[in-house]
C-alpha cells in the first residue's frame, strides 16, 4: 500500500496537548492569545491549573454561552471569558506584580522566532511601516519562570522560525525552556537546542532542514 | 460635608486644559469611561497627552477623542487592536506622538506615581528595542532596567460603585487601570453606575479609598462602547 | 488688683485647637500619637474632616466605649478605634503609597526638637543606650504635603524645643510649615520663623528667650 | 485538586529551616498569627532572620520567639512598645542584631520583594542617620534615597478567611503587613479563623489571591495575645 498522503506532524490539538502534559499539577498558567489558549481543553484527569489573564483575573474560566457574556469580563485576547469559583480580581500593577514577581508557574506563548539561545521574538517584525505594540509580552518573558512556546515550525513563507539568532526585535533574551512545533518538541538547554520528540513521519534530518540552527539529540532518550 | 458627587458629565470634565496629561482607564472597552470620554470631546481640550493601555476602536470613545485631534501624544502598551483604524491612520502620518510601554511596567510606572516613588528597576524589556537608551543596572547578579514614575493632571475612570467621598468598587476585569491611575492623577473623575450611601460599601471591600478621587458622576446606564463599534457609530 | 496667677500660655486642648481651625474643610489628615489626637476633638461646626492612620484604616472614627472594643481595629499608637461609615481598610504598602504620593493633607506631629528651618527631630535622642525606633514618621514628614507640629515650647527640662539646628537625630529635613506651642504659633518660612500668634499673657521678649532661635515678627499681623 | 489546607499550626511551620528569613504579620497585636508563631517556638528553628514591623509584647507569641533565643536579627520599624521586654534586653547584651527600617520603606521593600521590582527610590529617610551609607540621587530637582526589595523564604500572617486556593480575606486592621508578606515569600503560611468553599469569598473582595499562599490551617478561636500579656503569661 502506498501512503501518498500519510500525515505529517501534529495539527494544533496536539501541539496543545504535548504542551498541556508538561504543565504539572497545580500550577498557575499564563496563556497568550491564540494557539496558547487551547491548551486549557487538554489538561489532564487528575490535574487543576489555574488560569491568570494579565488584565487581572486569577482563575479565569471557560468561554460563556454567548447570551452570558459579561462585556467587562474579557481576557488578554479581548474575548469574553468566565471566572471560576475561587477566583480573584486585582488591578493592573497587582495583576503584573504577580507575573514579574514571579508567581506564575508557566507562561505559554506564540512566537515569530526562537533562537538557539532562547531568545524570543513575538511582538513586532521591525518594519519600518508597522505600528508596534508589545502588551505583556515583555514583562511575561522576563516574570514568569517557564516559558514554553507553541508555533508552527516554519512561517507562512515557509522560513524556519528557530534560527540561531532573530532578527525581529527581541521580547526577552534567553526566556524559552521548550519549543512545541507542529513537528517536534525541543527543549533550550545551554548547550543548544535538544530534540526531546518528534511528530509522526517526522525524523531527525527533516526536521534539520527545516530548522534554521544546529539541532541535538539527547544521548539517551528521555522516559 | 464632603461631597464629590457633581451632576453632570460636563461638569466632570471641567477645567481639563489644554495640554494637560490625562490618564484614561479601561482594558479594549472593558472599564473605558466613555461617557467621559464624549464629555472630553464636546468641552474641547487640546494638545493632550493621553495615558491608556489602548488606543480605542473604531470612531466612538477614545478612537473618536483621537479621531478628534485632540491628543499630541499617547503613552501605552498595545495601541493597535482589531477595530482600531484611527490611531494607525494619524501614528502613519506623523500627527500623533507615542510612546510604547511594556504593559507590566507601564501598570507600575502609574501605581509609582501614585505612590511617590520616583523611579524603580524592572527585569521587563531588558535587551529589548524598548530599553535603548534607558539605564541600567545589575543587582545581585541580574541586570535591570531604571523605569520613571508616570503622573497625570487628571484621569477618567470608570467604576461600579460610589459614594459621596470617593470610595469605589469595580466591577469584574473592568478594574484594570482605574484603581492605579487615581492614585497617580490630581483629579480622578470616576463615572460609576450607582451612587450610595457612605456605609453601604464594606470597608473591607473598598477598591480604591476615597483620597484618590476628586468628582463621582452617575452614569446609570452607560452606552455599550462594542455594540457601538459594531454599528459603526461615530462621536461627537 | 495682683494677678499673681495670672494663667501664661495654652493648655493641651487650646493648642489642639489653634491646629484644628488651621486644617481645611475636607482635609485628609493623619494625627500622631499624643496631643496631636487631640486635635480630633476641636474640627469647627461645618468642617468634616477625614483621619487616615498609617496601620491601615481611612475613616477612622472615635475610641470606642470600652465593651465594643475590636482587638483588631487599632490605630497607629495600638490604640482601640472604630471606623466611619465609609471608611476603607487597606495593607501597609497601600497605607504608605497613600502618605508617600502625597495624597494627606496635613499631618500633625509631636516633636523633640525643630529648626528654624523647619527640621524636624521626634524619634530619637540618638543615646547611645536607646532602642530606636522610628516607625512611620520620616514618611509621613516626606509624603505628607503639610507637617503642623504640636508641643510644649520647652522641654520637662526646660529647655527649648525650637532650636537653631536640631541635635537630635532628624526625622526630616525642611518639612515644618507650622509650630504649636503652649506659648505661640509660629510659622517657618524661608526666611525664618514667624510668629503668628502669642498665647494669653505672653509677650514677644518672653517668647524669644524660651526660643533657641531667632524670632520675628511680621510686617502686618495675619487676620 | 489544589488544596492548601494542613491539619495542624505543626505542620504549617514544618520545614522552616534553621537561618530563615521569616516574616512575620501584625501591627502589635492586630494580625499578630500566634499560633503559628508558638507552633515554630515548638518546631525549633533558629538563627532566624525576621521581619516585623514590631518585636512582640510581654512572653507571647514573636516577644517568645525572640526569647527563645530563635532570632539573631530583626528588621522591623518599632521594636520597642510600652510592653516590650524581651527585645531590649537581648538587644543591651548584643544578642540580637537590628536594622531599623522607616515603616513606609519597610512596606515598600517587602511590596516590591513580592513584585519582582529590585529596588526603588523613595524620599523617605533623606537627610537622617538612617539614610546613611546609601546611594541617593537627585529625580526632578528632588533627592531620593535608593532601598532594595526584601524577600523572605517563609511568611507567618494571620487571616480572618480563607479557602482551599489560599484566597484570603482579613479583618479591620489586622491586614496591615500580611497581604504583602504573603507576595514576598516562597511559602506564605496563614492562619484563618474560618475556612470556606472556593466561591464563597467574592472574587471582587478577595485581598490576597490564592497564588500568594502555600498553606492555610484553620484556627477558630485565636488566642488574645493582649490577653495573655496582661495576665504575664509566657509561651512555652
Amino acid at each position: 500500500m502506498i501512503q501518498t498522503d500519510k500525515k505529517i506532524g501534529w495539527d494544533r490539538n496536539e501541539m496543545a496537548q504535548k504542551v498541556a502534559l508538561d504543565i504539572p499539577n497545580g500550577s498557575y498558567v499564563n496563556l497568550g492569545i491564540g494557539i496558547p489558549e487551547l491548551v486549557a481543553d487538554f489538561v489532564p484527569k487528575g490535574r487543576e491549573l489555574i488560569y491568570q489573564t494579565e488584565n487581572g483575573l486569577l482563575g479565569m474560566g471557560k468561554v460563556p454561552e454567548n447570551e452570558m457574556a459579561d462585556r467587562e469580563l474579557v481576557n488578554a485576547g479581548k474575548k469574553y471569558v468566565t471566572a471560576i469559583p475561587g477566583a480573584a480580581y486585582f488591578h493592573h500593577a497587582d495583576s503584573f506584580a504577580m507575573i514579574r514577581g514571579g508567581h506564575i508557574d508557566v507562561c505559554v506563548l506564540g512566537a515569530m522566532q526562537v533562537s538557539e539561545q532562547g531568545d524570543l521574538a513575538n511582538w513586532s517584525t521591525g518594519a519600518k511601516d508597522a505600528i508596534p505594540a508589545v502588551g505583556g509580552a515583555m514583562d511575561l518573558v522576563a516574570g514568569v519562570n517557564r516559558i514554553f512556546v507553541i508555533t508552527q515550525h516554519l512561517t507562512k513563507h515557509g522560513d524556519p522560525k528557530i534560527i540561531e539568532k532573530c532578527s525581529y526585535p527581541l521580547t526577552g533574551k534567553q526566556v524559552v525552556e521548550s519549543i512545541y512545533t507542529n513537528l517536534a518538541v525541543i527543549d533550550v538547554k545551554e548547550e543548544g537546542l535538544f530534540v526531546r520528540e518528534m511528530a509522526p513521519n517526522v525524523d531527525f534530518n527533516y526536521l534539520q532542514k527545516r530548522t534554521g540552527a544546529k539541532l541535538n539529540q539527547y544521548a539517551q532518550r528521555q522516559v | 460635608m464632603i461631597n464629590k458627587i457633581v451632576k453632570s458629565a460636563a461638569e466632570a470634565v471641567n477645567g481639563i486644559h489644554d495640554g494637560a496629561t490625562v490618564m484614561i482607564g479601561g482594558f479594549g472597552e472593558a472599564g473605558s469611561p466613555i461617557e467621559l470620554i464624549h464629555a472630553l470631546i464636546d468641552y474641547g481640550a487640546k494638545d493632550l497627552t493621553v495615558v491608556s493601555n489602548n488606543t480605542g476602536s473604531g470612531h466612538v470613545g477614545l478612537a473618536a477623542l483621537i479621531e478628534n485631534k485632540q491628543v499630541a501624544k499617547t503613552i501605552c502598551s498595545f495601541p493597535r487592536t482589531a477595530n482600531s483604524k484611527v490611531f494607525p491612520e494619524l501614528y502613519h502620518a506623523g500627527e500623533i506622538e507615542l510612546e510604547l510601554v511594556p504593559q507590566g511596567t507601564l501598570a507600575e510606572r502609574i501605581r509609582a506615581g501614585g505612590a511617590g516613588i520616583p523611579a524603580f528597576y524592572t527585569p521587563a524589556s531588558l535587551n529589548t528595542p524598548l530599553a535603548e537608551g534607558k539605564e541600567s543596572r545589575v543587582i545581585k547578579n541580574q541586570e535591570y532596567v531604571l523605569e520613571y514614575a508616570i503622573k497625570a493632571d487628571f484621569a477618567l475612570v470608570k467604576a461600579e460603585t460610589g459614594d459621596r467621598y470617593g470610595n469605589l468598587l469595580y466591577h469584574a476585569t473592568a478594574r484594570n487601570f482605574g484603581p492605579i491611575m487615581c492614585t497617580a492623577s490630581k483629579v480622578a473623575i470616576v463615572q460609576v453606575k450607582k451612587i450610595v450611601e457612605p456605609g453601604q460599601i464594606d470597608p473591607e471591600t473598598v477598591v480604591t479609598p476615597g483620597i484618590f478621587v476628586q468628582k463621582v458622576i452617575e452614569i446609570n446606564n452607560p452606552v455599550d462602547e462594542s455594540q457601538l463599534v459594531e454599528e459603526e457609530m461615530s462621536y461627537p
